[in-house]
């Protein structure tokens, strides 16, 4: 079985979905891995180290795609501007394309490989089970945007993190407030705390109290009704009216305060909830930061521009997209791990056995000659 | 002996008594407790005396008591010293 | 007369000096031959001065007592320990009980029967009898003779109130009205042995040490009793000794269970007990101390420390690192066993154990660290419950079947550290938790570790 | 007695020179401060911030320095382009002008201030002496420096800091390698260590070594042949060759290993002594970064280029000046205090005293009555 | 008599009670009380008993006694304790000896000599009258009436050796031949005296707490020996307990000065001291062991953490936080005094602390700690030194005058802990080390913080 | 009163003596010493019964001891008061 590995195109994507020590572990269960020239560049793995590890690099685009029986890639397929043409035009029926992206945003790229007859899997997909965790390429990647997100907060920030005491006077710790303590918001917690800031963690999940404290950190509380927000599989639900007003008048007056708020907060499949409405932002100190890691699905701050750096009334805000891409390295490691994992499963003597059962396989599956088989997606194709 | 005197010495052993065990590490408090057991064997010196001053039954009183006391006295230095040798660092 | 009093001044000089020695793990059974030289020299006197006595008749009490107790002590198993202290304590009561009955009978059938001699024969006989009672009792518990669960029945305390009151009275009577007090006498003795006995039963095995330890005060007293009896200054002076003593060792023992001493001996406690291990379904698991936790650690050479979810919730980092520093200056490995998702984010417990500055190279991934289990000592696992699961190798039903786990169960002795036996993240049940090799001690991670490096240092 | 603060013109420059608390305590000196318009914006210092601590905003630039008897500034003085004059033509004879800047570099602005005679204080000659620790502006924005430079170089690099262990595999810490541990490397070691890197440092003072250790890093030592390096007042002087050999040697084993490298070494009047040859860039591993805290006198680095970002073979080469600048909220607030400081010194009761036996104001002398008093400063002047 | 005695044990018992809570902080002022009651019991015990005796005589001897002993005790200046304990205490050994005297003249007279009374008022006149005269010495020199330096002349320890056999040669005279005794009486009364002042003579004023100690120590002996002399418990009692617990005491401020009893009492010593303090220019220091600032914390409710550069060094960030934890756990006020330059770089002491996790408000910067200090019971310094160094204050000469400092020395008792005598980043020395209330306690940082974090749970 | 009795006691007593004191801290060194320096006073007793059997220089000396032995007593409790109440908590 051909795996073929394409460079990523969509600027500013320096991953690649494969790494030596992946295309070895492919290797092992009888593939032949293609490499796509200096597809690793951006993430310094460069084709010789693919080569050392045992995969062929392809120089011919076209023939990489046509010969692949499995393309394994980070973002959705996309036009490729230098060829003039689709990517899911390039594959063969039946080849299995696997990336992690938002079936139920990219409806396009979805119905063009339907429409191709193509096995798809999108890693966005994979249930949270236990046994999922070493494919978990969200948490990976999350992790890896909590952690950034502080990191250019503090560049963006005008004052230091910790508590300092000098000759010239005491600087007090810079107040950091993330919102939403999933996996982003928890390693934004954990690495806000080591830059020795004072953090504050809302979220509606009442459970995640005891995790934020677990880190040290102030867990802010909405005196809540009952467990709302918790949906199935530690995803959050959208959320009752009266609620989002107790939470709104909360948040509000923690931000005052706040120099760096993150938020991260999330609902797969929606756009994400407005936790800081404009009037909010309006409230903030002068030189304070927003990071909105959620502005890919339109932002949980409603002046986010996604993808944009705008400063509006002396407040920051910075929308990037696709933070993980900034650190390629090692979000290239991680979801080459996490991508490979999900195919030696898929394919557990190297060939692959579409077992439906599985809610693994299932769960992740999209796409399946011809059909739309994810149930969320569709609804979102069809209208 | 008059009882003032020995009130005096009671009072003092039993202060020395209070005094003498401050802090005792967990792992000595069977072997000190057997070991203080043991001293209270001292109930032979009584016994002894008994078999003497006792008559006819005082004297096997006495006896059981010497046997009693003897067991406490030689049973309780002997454990007490078993379970020190294994506190030996290896 | 005189000269023997000296020698025996020289005994308690060596029994006070024992004692104190005994309280040191160093200098501890070199104290235990001082007091025992220091009995023999208080015995020789005695057999010295005592003019006029059938020698024949002491030697061979003595050497009967001897062969026994000598035969007791030798044979007895380690772990049979504290029920060994117990009869031999039970004798001793026993022996100045009968000492004071023999006075009685003799004197009184002489008419010498003063006041003052009557009620120290009564507290002689009544506390000595009791001591002996109780003490077998004691003895029966540990060994298994009788339910090591607490025996209760209703109106208990009612009783032991009714027949302490008897007591009391038969001893009064016994000095005041000496017509008959060959009747009190009797009645004294009689319910001195049941109050023995009702007030051991009531109380749990596990709390049997403490007992002991009051009884052997008690058997000081009785002995000190005995010695106004004998106005003999010896055994006034040692049993003064052992009573105070004593009582200050149960006071320190019931300090280390945190207890009172009433809580001990008022039943009430041996209860809770059998109420907690409800919870735990069919696996029998053993719940240690963190004191035997200690001694554990110290004949271990290799640890591995599982560290979980429940760390970070205690935020024992710091406790943790302390207790593993300590742990290497004893000279013993010690390593981190890092579970992928011990925790709730990626890295969770890389975080923690960084802020305690837990040197990176003693962490180890799950790959490093499996094949380490073989040949290690203890695995302490704290607050962590699903990443340590075996279920997850072999229980296809599982749901986390399948999830890689640290091995811990391969190590001699796994200590496993959390609140209560619920269950963690995933929500299921442990078996781990019941296996042979597996000690549980309970209570919040941080306060744990505190508790368990206050008791390696005390070792 | 007036003393003005102007807005500093150097593109970049966000710092100010007073702040409404060193206002205050100006005025409590019996000064009347002036401050220029929106001198504070760049530090989220408003005029109306000013206005309440009591100072008078002055909008018309030429009345602000004319007025002055007293300048307080950040940088040397500058041309104004938008007037097409030059500051010190601004002034008028015998005020006093005082900023931090590098009088042995900026020999043009000495020479100026001299004709015009001005008396002028640099922050930057002020002596290290316990007492004047208060006014050491050299410390306090270089601490900012050394805890800004690794925060960069963290966004630079392609890699997480710290160590972690999760479902997708073990990343390991990054390098981090501080050349150089004075204020500025002190707390670049503090910095990095807080963000979990495995942190290695390296400075000619061999007493350094405990206090690089006293912050939980390793001293890269080279084994020293007595305390050579070490100069009067703490600074640093040119070592031996034959050190400067053994030195390099270590310097580019260590390099080879290393992610992030921080150079602070610097010695005051000279051009930065340079540790990291051209050769030593090209041994270092793609993705690697370097950021060059000396870039201002030359960098310690062969090819840092001042103020620019450069990649050379897969290196990233920070040459950034003026770091603190973009700290403005706190760098702008700890050297308010530092001046301040000085100028209540230099004037107890409200006027200036000039002592010239008293060490610190002699010290930080450098222009009086026509003549360039501080000899160092002379000489580079004259050549 | 009989009950005499009875009154007697209860003043013993007292006594006893007294002493111990008078070593604790919080139950020493009561301990006093008892102390005193116990003798108001005892003198009024002896007064009833004694029959046919001159009322009028005692009554007015006490009068005047009292009368003398309050002005002294109400008068003397704070500074001037030491040497009025140890004129009081002269006067205790003089009164013993004079009572040995007075038996001596009534008894002999009356031919009822025993060798057991003679040797018993040998020893009492003897150390009675050692004590008198060396307690006046003692007096003084802190007193300064002489020399607080040490007076040695060669030969000394010879002449001191040759009084001390002179003196035993009288007192056995005395013993074996009654005839003459009154001249070996007198004799031993004179040499006694004179070992008294050659004794103390030689030893500086610095170590005169320690002598005054054992002083009190002998005439706690002596009045045993006069307890012997009029066969008396109440003495007996009283002088033992007096006698012993005075060693003990006295071995106690020796191992404080780390120095051995034989090393204070044989004059060698005064010139060492001077040596050592060669460094310290002049400077006495005292230096404590951990268990004694454990007992100093343990009676204190504020506590200052001062952290250095030294903190760093020894990398003690966690201990320090430990015991601070502990000390909060005991309800005590812990705050950390942050000085602005601290360490070796701007903020230095954050980044130790924040390592740690010490919460943000308890740390205090300089403007807001240093009012602090005036009600804080205990200031601890952890390798800091210019920064609390009180020069900065009032010393124009020094190098870091002008330099804000935290005043430690304002609070009760300042511990200070560094490794060495040698001075900070400054080069220059503290005289606060020498301060009357600073206690150094050297070590490195991380050490002395564990060991004391021991004492503290030992206490 | 027989000497062995007395013994027992005074070795008791010594034993008591040595134990009570235990751990000190420097701040009630002085206090403690003045303390139980008060309690040497007993020599008081002493002095009063002197009194009585002494006869005539006896009494003399007995009337100058008493003052002494007063002098302690009375001064050292008063003092050691005074010591201690400094040391109560403002
Ligand atoms: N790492 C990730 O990215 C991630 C993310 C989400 C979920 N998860 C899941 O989280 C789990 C992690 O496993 P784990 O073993 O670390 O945690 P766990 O399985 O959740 O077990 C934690 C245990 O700690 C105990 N505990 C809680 N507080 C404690 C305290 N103060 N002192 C002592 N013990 C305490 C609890 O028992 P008591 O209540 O009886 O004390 C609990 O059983 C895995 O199931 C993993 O799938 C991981
Ligand atoms: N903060 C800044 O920005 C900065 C920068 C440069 C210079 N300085 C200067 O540094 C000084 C800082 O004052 P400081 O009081 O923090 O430090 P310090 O005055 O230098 O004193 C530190 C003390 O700690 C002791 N010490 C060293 N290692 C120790 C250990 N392992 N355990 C216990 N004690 C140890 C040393 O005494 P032993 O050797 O006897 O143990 C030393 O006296 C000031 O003079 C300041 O001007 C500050
Ligand atoms: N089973 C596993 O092993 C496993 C693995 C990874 C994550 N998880 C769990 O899944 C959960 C979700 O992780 P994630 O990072 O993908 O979540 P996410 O990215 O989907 O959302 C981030 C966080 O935002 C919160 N949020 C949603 N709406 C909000 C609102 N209106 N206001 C405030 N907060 C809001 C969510 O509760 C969530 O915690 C986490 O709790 C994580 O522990 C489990
Ligand atoms: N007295 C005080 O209170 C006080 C205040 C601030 C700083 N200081 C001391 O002054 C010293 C200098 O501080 P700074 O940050 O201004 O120094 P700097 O900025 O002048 O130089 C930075 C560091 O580079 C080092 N260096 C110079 N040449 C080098 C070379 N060739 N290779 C490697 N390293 C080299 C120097 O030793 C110095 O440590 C520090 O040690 C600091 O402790 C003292």
């Amino acid at each position: 079985m051909i795996v073929a590995i394409p460079k990523e195109t969509i600027e500013g994507e320096n991953r690649v979905a494969a790494v030596p020590a992946t295309v070895k572990e492919l290797i092992k269960k009888g593939m032949t891995v293609h490499v796509q020239k200096s597809a690793g560049d951006g993430s310094y793995i460069f084709d010789q180290d693919y080569i050392d590890s045992g995969a062929l690099i392809i120089e011919d685009v076209k023939k990489l795609y046509s010969n692949a029986d499995m393309i394994l890639k980070v973002n959705h397929p996309v036009y490729l501007k230098d060829l003039k043409i689709h990517e899911t035009d390039l594959l063969r029926e039946g080849t299995v394309f696997i990336s992690l992206f938002q079936t139920t945003k990219e409806t396009e790229s979805v119905q063009r490989l339907a429409n191709r007859k193509i096995t798809g899997f999108s890693m966005h997909l994979i249930p949270r089970t236990a046994l999922a965790q070493k494919m978990d390429a969200l948490s990976s990647q999350s992790n890896i945007s909590g952690y950034k997100a502080v990191i250019i907060g503090a560049v963006h920030l005008g004052k230091y993190m910790p508590l300092l005491m000098t000759a010239a006077g005491t600087i007090p710790p810079a107040k950091v407030l993330i919102l939403g303590a999933g996996v982003a918001g928890l390693q934004a917690i954990a690495t806000a705390k080591r830059l020795g800031a004072q953090v504050e963690a809302f979220d509606v999940r009442p459970d995640v109290k005891e995790q934020v404290e677990s880190l040290g950190a102030k867990f802010v509380e909405v005196e809540a009704t009952g467990d709302e927000g918790v949906g199935k599989g530690g995803y959050a639900k959208e959320t009752t009216e009266d609620y989002k007003k107790r939470q709104h008048e909360l948040i509000k007056e923690r931000m005052t305060k706040t120099d760096l708020v993150i938020t991260t907060a999330l609902i797969p499949g929606k756009p994400a909830p407005i936790l800081i409405p404009k009037d909010m932002v309006e409230e903030m100190r002068p030189g304070s930061v927003i990071i909105d890691l959620a502005a890919e699905n339109g932002g949980n701050c409603e002046l986010t521009r996604p993808n944009e750096l705008i400063q509006v009334n002396k407040v920051t805000i910075d929308g990037r997209l696709n933070i993980p891409g900034t650190m390629p390295v090692h979000a290239s490691q991680l979801y080459a791990k996490n991508i490979t994992s999900f195919v030696t499963y898929l394919c557990p003597e190297g060939e692959m056995v579409l077992n439906l059962e599985d809610e693994i396989i299932s769960g992740a599956l999209f796409t399946h000659n011809g059909e739309i088989v994810h149930e969320p997606t569709k609804t979102a194709v069809e209208n | 002996m008059d009882m003032i005197n020995i009130l005096t010495v009671l009072i003092l052993a039993v202060f020395v008594g209070f005094e003498i065990i401050a802090k005792v590490p967990p792992t000595l408090h069977t072997p000190l407790m057997s070991g203080s057991n043991a001293i209270s064997g001292i109930a032979i010196v009584g016994a002894i005396i008994a078999t003497k001053v006792g008559g006819e039954i005082g004297t096997w009183l006495g006896l059981i008591a010497v046997i009693f006391a003897t067991i406490n006295v030689v049973g309780g230095f002997m454990v007490t010293d078993r379970m020190l040798k294994m506190f030996r660092k290896r | 007369m005189g000269y023997t009093n000296l020698f025996y001044i020289l005994a308690a000089i060596l029994f006070i000096l024992g004692l104190k020695r005994l309280s040191h793990p160093k200098t501890a059974r070199g104290g235990n031959i001082m007091a025992s030289v220091g009995m023999l020299i208080a015995i020789i006197a005695t057999l010295v001065a005592s003019d006029v006595l059938d020698y024949k008749l002491i030697v061979i009490g003595m050497i009967i007592g001897s062969i026994i107790g000598a035969t007791f002590a030798i044979k007895v198993k380690m772990t049979g320990m504290p029920q060994m202290v117990a009869i031999f304590n039970g004798f001793g009561g026993g022996a100045s009980a009968l000492v004071a009955s023999a006075e009685f009978f003799s004197k009184t059938g002489a008419g010498a029967e003063t006041s003052f001699l009557l009620s120290t024969i009564g507290l002689s006989v009544l506390v000595g009898t009791l001591t002996f009672t109780g003490s077998f009792i004691a003895f029966g518990k540990l060994q298994g003779f009788i339910s090591g669960q607490p025996i209760v029945f209703k109106g208990q305390q009612v009783l032991n109130a009714l027949l302490a009151m008897m007591m009391i009275a038969f001893a009064i009577g016994m000095v005041l009205v000496p017509e008959n007090m060959y009747y009190y006498f009797l009645g004294l003795l009689i319910t001195a042995a049941i109050i023995g006995v009702t007030l051991v039963i009531p109380i749990g095995g596990a709390d049997m040490p403490v007992v002991i330890s009051l009884l052997n005060s008690y058997s000081g007293i009785a002995a000190a009793a005995t010695g106004f009896v004998l106005l003999n200054n010896g055994l006034i002076i040692s049993g003064a000794l052992v009573g105070a003593s004593g009582l200050i060792l149960t006071n320190i023992m019931c300090k280390g269970m945190n207890r009172s001493l009433a809580n001990v001996v008022f039943g009430a406690v041996g209860l809770e007990q059998t109420s907690t291990s409800g919870t735990q379904k069919q696996m029998n698991i053993k719940s240690y101390s963190t004191v035997e936790a200690a001694m554990i650690f110290d004949s271990a050479d290799k640890i591995i420390i599982v560290p979980g979810y429940g760390l970070a919730v205690a935020q024992a980092q710091y406790a943790v690192r302390e207790v593993a520093d300590y742990l290497e200056t004893k000279g013993k490995k010690v390593l981190y066993a890092i579970h992928p998702v011990a925790g709730r984010m990626p890295g969770h417990m890389n975080v923690l154990l960084a802020e305690a500055n837990v040197p990176y190279d003693q962490l180890k991934d799950l790959d490093e660290i499996n094949p380490e289990f073989e040949d290690c000592d203890v695995a302490l696992i704290l607050g962590a419950n699903d990443v340590v699961n075996p279920a997850a190798r072999h229980d296809k039903s599982s749901p986390i079947y399948g999830m890689p786990i640290l091995d811990v169960d391969k190590s001699r002795t796994v200590i496993i550290n959390k609140r209560t036996m619920n269950p963690g993240f995933a929500g299921i049940a442990n078996e781990l938790f019941g296996y042979d090799n597996s000690i549980m001690v309970f209570g919040d991670a941080k306060q744990m570790l505190t508790d368990l490096l206050k008791d390696l240092k005390d070792l």
